[in-house]
């Protein structure tokens, strides 16, 4: 199709195909705007590798049909927008806590409510970390251009499936919808992790038990290791235990796992961080625009530097310390009312002040104001 | 007189900033009333043949025209 | 437009934002004139819609008005009802709309039998989202989502509502659309649940994908496969296949949700209230 | 070397699929580094559509396009809307078919009769973006005819490969010929 | 227990949760007899469910157990068939998870027909939180959410999942337990989407507050109250008040869902796959 | 039916008694463990009053329903717990939108999933605050007592009406289910603040316009003012509109009548805070063995004050930092992971440590573990 | 010997530890074969009259009964 | 002074109740302060009931029994569980109709045959808890017999209010009468 090795697609369309790539075999959906590119595109492309596509009633229902296709064996995905990611909280919920390995994809629209639906917008951070009620484990990537869109798809899986954690794949319109030249992984070279399987004969099988690593082992519904899976708390046999002890140990075991397993996940970028004087903290499309404003600021001889997150939860505080050492102040340019400054702010204490360039209509930023706002926070 | 123009004696009247050159009055006036101009638009061809059913004027989806009633005139 | 029916109109507002050809005008005109028969009020009137492109209607019309999240229609309508039994409220929703993400509150809104009248307007696709198939796309028909053509069968919708408990169920088509309006008619005076389903076209995306390039095509289809339920009840089903079924479903009189609260309020309403 | 193409005109036109087609040909067949991306009205209902294409030999550090290096006016909107975020040195293509300017009032105006030109000598207005496209590539030089060429055979509709490349090589020619008038080109408004 | 029913058992976790007389183990002891009789293997066979009383079945069943979010058994087990199509898939729900929060699942399943079978322990009230009514709480009947009786009317669920396109639906008892294990026999047996709709008490929330002090009680009413289809048929509106008929409602051969999926797939699979 | 003049009543009843001295005639719910008492007893409350309930078939509905309720002229009510409050929350983003107000409970459990649903837990924190997609203006408050979960149901009406904002009443399942002698109000004494009509004819209504208060005039379905309502971004007439200007504007207001208001819901306690080495910030139910504790640490001559937040969101920014000033450690007692730790960290910056006392096992704090803490930090 | 212990020659076998007093084996036993000991629990007190039914074995919400087939004897 | 009482058993036995009317009596006709809680098995099906009292002459600091100064013990579950946390000069009263344990084996078991007294002398196992509560206060005195009598009508089924308050008269008789042998009265574990 291509003679460049590149292929110009969507990311959507990058969501897609890295999908299949990673090993997905599954897809439930419900249309909207600006996601439905991939459901669209899916219910071609899966029957054409033998995998099942089917459109659900609505976003609660793709939620529950993902997790049944995983617990059944089969790598699955759903995606969505705004409105359909304030559905699937519930069970998201549900795949955190009974450790279903599912990657969902939150195209982020402008929101509250209906908002603007064919405006991008950054404003799901936090609902992506604080969305379904209870404290749970949760890993969310925002990448930053297609071609990454389709490297964090299959990272997505593969974390998903390491982990037993359910995987938030945040875009938003601009990236979903904008097309770019992508180079395909060869299915041959890429890494791709499967969820490790049962070590043990059926009879001596623990669905829930630590084998050192955090993660439990995990069998499919029909292998011949029949058990139990269950959203109430549980002991390492899967079977309902509401006493104090194994809900802690329950807590610690499935927080503590991605604690455990920062490398899998984390996954960030330092580009001049070393000499910065001040430190643009940026994720997701503006990134782009950020890059440009940098790379003036830089010409013009400013000590810029960008610390971009594709990995936003679990926070990489570490990382970003590191990154911010030396600097005398933080930007963090976000198409929201400053979400993931929030975070920036706590973790950098009252040492660096934080500064947010924000939008929240529907617009996207152009490099120019990202400069202007390098420039008042250098200078000021 | 153009086309665009309502005359006053028309039993049916189309308003061209309303009509969005979906062809449904003209293909379904059982008296072919209506035709259509460049754009597509309705416009009314054989206002004499016009029995004011208002079918047209029902099955239009811009509002955009009226049958006027006898009365009317 | 029709001088008497201008008053119902948000003029501002238009040109309203349909494609050529799109039904979703047809269905909203007859809504208007089956309302200005019955000489609703346009203060007591409210009009409540979820999501999608014919969830649009009632921002043009001059009523009370309420545009909700996708599905959900129904539940407010029964929040504003049940808090002012006195509002005539009527239900405007698409067929995933009330099908798909709202078939929950279809269901249990005509069980309550509660007086809200419910019109959706089927035109066998997901518009607003550009032409993904619903739960009433027929089976093998081509959507965006169904590519190859839709696995899926598809509700008669009627016969749910029915089944769910309505006091008044019904069908028409936007070529048919006499009759329609007075099915629309006859569901606004019911006290109950009514439910008129509108078999309307969208051109765009239901049409072109399935050999029906034009509005005028659509419209023809909906006029040769449409069955008067009179005389479907003389068919057998093998001659209704790729057919539907037009005309009145349910038409009884049961009581009516909003009504018994009431009584039990007078029967049970206290000094102890106090509050 | 970068460029960047902004197509403007009403949904139905296909800017998104020319947009498409010039950055595949850049991408795929001349080896560059594009982005394309689009715009559409509230829940993609009707009304303005826009497509942008940057095209660049290395890669695209930011994605949409600020100031155009060619601006396609299939509408009067577009043309009042994004004429003045054109380049100085940009130009500002008209279908004069549709949009009425008086080509003398800005220097950067190109005018040609796309759509007439489609409908009238091709038989099918719907290959208007397909002209237009040939027009770009000659005025802007942004991709190779030998890419377009490719890049439109393997997006347009299966079947109409044919008449999209004659609409193509059409559209090269009709960047060099002279302009006809402008004014005398366009109706009413007409579609919403 | 019955010595070949044991092993069906995770015998270590019993005795269940259940209060005494809760219908919920005639019920589930039923499933087990219609699924032995039909020699499913454990192995091959997922047990799914929601929240409530009744949902926590699966529990003590030695398969493939599965219990999920209030409601939604149902898309869950979607999940599980479609990806799986070789597994005989099993939901089993009580009347509020299934009619309730969970009723727009159950239509849409039905009119999918997909090849679950979803039995309902319809005890007629939220057992789980404490006995409020259901959306299958007979009107007038009282509980803790309607301390005056229940203004709502209640769906006919069985009605409902026959109009949303069932290929099997049946009703029966806990008293009637001989011929409820044949449906739901008949139901596993079926191809397509079966749905078994079972009478049980729930003696300490339903039967208290109703008149129905013990659970011998609550037997006798289902007993009295249950009338077979074939008896109804000849019974008028107004004898049939109060009353429930029991028997097989629908038994038909329809398109199943993930067959037809599997035919796509044939037709469609392509080596443009590689992914 | 009491001599003291005092009732005992449980947290749930204390709710109810007080959103009907509040004003509210209409209740729309779905039972759910621990909130479940409020609707049980709001079905026999509401007729007395003249009041309607209704019990929907789900969340969601409950949910929709009240907002239309409110939207009638009606103060509407909805109460849950955790997997209940996730349902709401595509609904509640609208009524933070469309600015109706509407108060929603959620009585906390053990989450996250089905969790432990009859253990007490105030893991849905952040939830509140976030769990909806995009930007949105929300209130929460979280009372301490029984005693207080009556006075707050008075007040999250009052917001409510005052600022057009839902409010979210987080209590949890040890304040829902226990039972204290509560002072009831004198309906007559007590402040019930409501919603402000329109001034002006209806043909001059603007139904979303800025009289300067930032918070616009409501008139009810019914009442002749007939006007438009949407979850899409609208301008003043209540119209959609996606122009950049208008969402700009519309954020900016719903955003800003919060901060313009903040005397309204801001609700803190500060205890011997001015001399305090070492400051607990307390909420919710832990409060009380914080109480204790504190208490005892002070008989033992330690310097340790209390700032309790009633309202937590938006956070009372201002009053912690005051509250803290001197403060050589903050400890925050939460039955969480440490959720409100995260912005009490970020609030205190590097000045000050923050320490968390977490439980996430259904079991609730006993004084001695919260003073043990205390005499850690303090001595540490 | 006491009523908890099993006979073996009892053509139904009640498992104390499971039964939990329902009643429901005892009152519809057609044959009158159940009773209940001070605690509610099900006893086999009419061995003979029992013609196996199984009717209480299907009916125990707590599957505390067994009927023995003939076979098993 | 301050009392904390924990009233222990299975659902059903109606522990909740009696500690909602010792709170009830305690605030609102003693004009003392009290918390009452309780805890539930998983979602409130079957398995072991608390109910907790505190009572204070001054507003509660902390709502739930660290100590109790009375352990009502109505299963040997929760004697198992709770006879540990009780105070040093605590009372556990043991329904010894339920619970076998030996009155010898701690000097703090009252054992009374509560169950018993309900079921043969006043003819309704179901009063056993109001017997207990009249046991209690005349053993703690944490409530006056007044309020105690108040309370008792005010909150048992209309209709049971004499049956009640008799019960509550035999409790504290009970309370005074040497105890008759514990283990004689216990039957095997019985329900679930
Ligand atoms: C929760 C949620 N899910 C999905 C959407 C996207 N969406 C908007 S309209 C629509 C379907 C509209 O179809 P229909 O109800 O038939 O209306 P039509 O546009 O055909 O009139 C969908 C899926 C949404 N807005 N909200
Ligand atoms: C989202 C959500 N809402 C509410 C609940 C609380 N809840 C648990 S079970 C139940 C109802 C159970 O009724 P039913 O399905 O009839 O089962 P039963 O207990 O009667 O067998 C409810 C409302 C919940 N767990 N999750
Ligand atoms: S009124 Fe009837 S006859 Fe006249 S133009 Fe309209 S459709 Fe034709
Ligand atoms: S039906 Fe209406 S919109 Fe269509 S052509 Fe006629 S006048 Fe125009
Ligand atoms: S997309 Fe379809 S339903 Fe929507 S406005 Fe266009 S024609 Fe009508
Ligand atoms: S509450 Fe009712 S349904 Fe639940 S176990 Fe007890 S009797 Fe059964
Ligand atoms: S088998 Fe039949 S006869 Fe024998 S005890 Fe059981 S119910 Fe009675
Ligand atoms: S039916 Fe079962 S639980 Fe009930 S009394 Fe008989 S043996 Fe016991
Ligand atoms: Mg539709
Ligand atoms: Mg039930």
């Amino acid at each position: 199709m291509s003679e460049s090795g590149r292929r110009l697609m969507q990311g959507n369309e990058a969501v897609v195909e890295a999908s299949l790539v990673a090993g997905c075999r599954f897809f439930a959906g419900y249309p909207i705007t600006p996601s439905t590119e991939i459901a669209e595109l899916l219910a071609s492309r899966l029957p054409q590798v033998g995998g099942r596509f089917i459109q659900m009633e609505d976003e609660i229902a793709s939620m529950g049909a993902a997790i049944g296709a995983s617990l059944a064996g089969t790598k699955a995905m759903t995606a969505t927008s705004g409105p359909g990611f304030s559905l699937k909280q519930e069970n998201l919920g549900f795949a955190a806590l009974t450790e279903v390995p599912v990657v969902v994809v939150d195209v982020q629209r402008m929101g509250p409510s209906t908002g603007m639906p064919t405006a991008p917008s950054q404003g799901d951070i936090m609902q992506a970390r604080w969305g379904t009620h209870g404290d749970h484990p949760i890993v969310a990537l925002c990448p930053a251009s297609v071609g990454e869109t389709y490297a964090a798809t299959i990272r997505a899986f593969n974390i998903s499936e390491a982990l037993r954690v359910p995987v938030v794949l945040l875009l938003d319109e601009v990236i979903g919808h904008m097309r770019e030249g992508v180079a395909m992984a060869d299915a041959q070279n890429v890494e791709i992790i499967d969820r490790k399987g049962p070590s043990v004969s059926p009879s001596e099988f623990l669905p829930y038990a630590d084998d050192g690593t955090m993660v439990p082992e995990m069998a499919a519904f029909g292998e011949g290791y029949r058990h139990h899976v269950t959203g109430l708390f549980h002991d390492e046999t899967g079977f309902p235990d509401m006493s104090a002890a194994v809900a802690k140990s329950l807590m610690q075991r499935i927080m503590g796992k991605l604690d455990a397993h920062r490398h899998v996940y984390e996954w960030t970028e330092a580009r001049d961080t070393e000499e910065a004087e001040v430190l643009l903290v940026t994720f997701g499309s503006p990134a782009q625009a950020a890059r440009s404003a940098i790379n003036r600021a830089q010409r013009e001889g400013m000590k810029v530097g960008e610390f971009r997150l594709i990995t936003l939860w679990p926070f990489p505080e570490k990382a970003l310390r590191e990154a911010a050492t030396g600097a005398r102040a933080v930007i963090v340019p976000e198409m929201n009312l400053g979400q993931l400054r929030l975070e920036v702010e706590r973790v950098m204490g009252c040492a660096t002040p934080v500064y947010g360039i924000n939008r929240t209509d529907g617009d996207i930023f152009k490099p120019d104001e990202i400069y202007q706002g390098i420039v008042e926070v250098y200078s000021g | 007189m153009s086309s665009s123009e309502v005359r006053a004696e028309d039993p049916v009247v189309v308003d061209r900033h309303l009509c969005k050159a979906c062809g449904i009055c003209i293909a379904f006036c059982p008296k072919s009333v209506l035709g259509a101009d460049g754009d597509g638009i309705a416009i009314v061809e054989r206002p004499d043949e016009c029995i004011r059913c208002r079918m047209c004027e029902f099955r239009c989806p811009d509002f955009a025209i009226v049958v006027r009633s006898e009365e009317d005139e | 437009m029709n001088t008497h029916l201008r008053k119902y109109f948000r003029q501002e507002h238009l040109p309203h934002i349909w494609c050529p050809g799109c039904g979703n005008g047809i269905v909203t005109a007859a809504i208007l004139r089956a309302l200005d028969r019955l000489g609703w009020e346009k203060d007591r009137t409210v009009f409540v819609s979820g999501i999608g492109c014919s969830s649009r209607a009632p921002g043009y019309l001059d009523f009370n008005t309420l545009h909700t999240t996708h599905g959900r229609a129904l539940v407010f309508a029964t929040g504003v009802k049940v808090a002012h039994p006195n509002l005539n409220v009527v239900v405007i929703t698409g067929d995933g709309d009330a099908s798909a993400i709202g078939g929950n509150h279809l269901i249990h809104a005509a069980r309550r039998n509660i007086d809200i009248t419910t019109i959706c307007f089927n035109n066998s696709i997901y518009g607003m989202t550009g032409g993904q198939y619903s739960p009433l796309s027929p089976t093998d028909s081509v959507a965006s989502t169904a590519p190859f053509g839709n696995t899926d069968r598809s509700f008669d919708l009627c016969r749910l509502v029915e089944a769910a408990g309505a006091s008044y169920v019904a069908r028409g088509t936007t070529y048919h659309v006499t009759p329609l309006t007075k099915l629309i008619e006859r569901g606004f005076e019911k006290r109950g649940f009514s439910f008129v389903e509108a078999i309307t076209a969208c051109p765009v995306y239901f049409g072109r994908r399935n050999k029906m390039r034009t509005p005028v095509e659509m419209l023809e289809w909906q006029k040769d496969a449409a069955v008067p339920i009179t005389r479907a009840q003389k068919m057998d089903p093998e001659e209704l296949a790729g057919k539907f079924v037009i005309g009145t479903f349910v038409d009884i009189d049961m009581p009516e949700y909003t009504e018994s609260y009431e009584r039990l309020l007078r029967e049970h309403a206290s000094d102890r209230g106090g509050g | 070397m970068q460029k960047q193409l902004r197509l403007a005109g009403t949904g139905g036109q296909g800017q998104v699929l020319a947009g498409i087609i010039l950055a595949d040909a850049a991408v795929a067949y001349d080896a560059k580094y594009a982005t394309q991306s689009q715009s559409y009205g509230p829940e993609s209902r009707g009304g303005a559509s826009r497509a942008e294409v940057v095209i660049s030999d290395e890669p695209v550090d930011y994605p949409k396009v600020i100031e155009a290096d060619l601006l396609l006016c299939m509408s009067q909107e577009a043309y009042d809307k994004y004429g003045a975020d054109t380049a100085d040195d940009g130009i500002i293509l008209i279908d004069s078919t549709l949009v009425q300017v008086n080509p003398n009032s800005d220097s950067r105006i190109v005018a040609r009769p796309i759509t007439r030109v489609a409908r009238e000598e091709l038989g099918r207005a719907i290959v208007a973006n397909v002209v237009a496209l040939g027009v770009i590539i000659e005025l802007t030089k942004a991709v190779s005819p030998e890419a377009a060429r490719k890049a439109v055979s393997a997006r347009v509709p299966p079947g109409t490969e044919e008449a999209n490349l004659q609409a193509l090589e059409r559209g090269r020619r009709l960047a060099r010929e002279n302009p006809d008038s402008a004014q005398s080109e366009c109706g009413a408004s007409g579609v919403t």
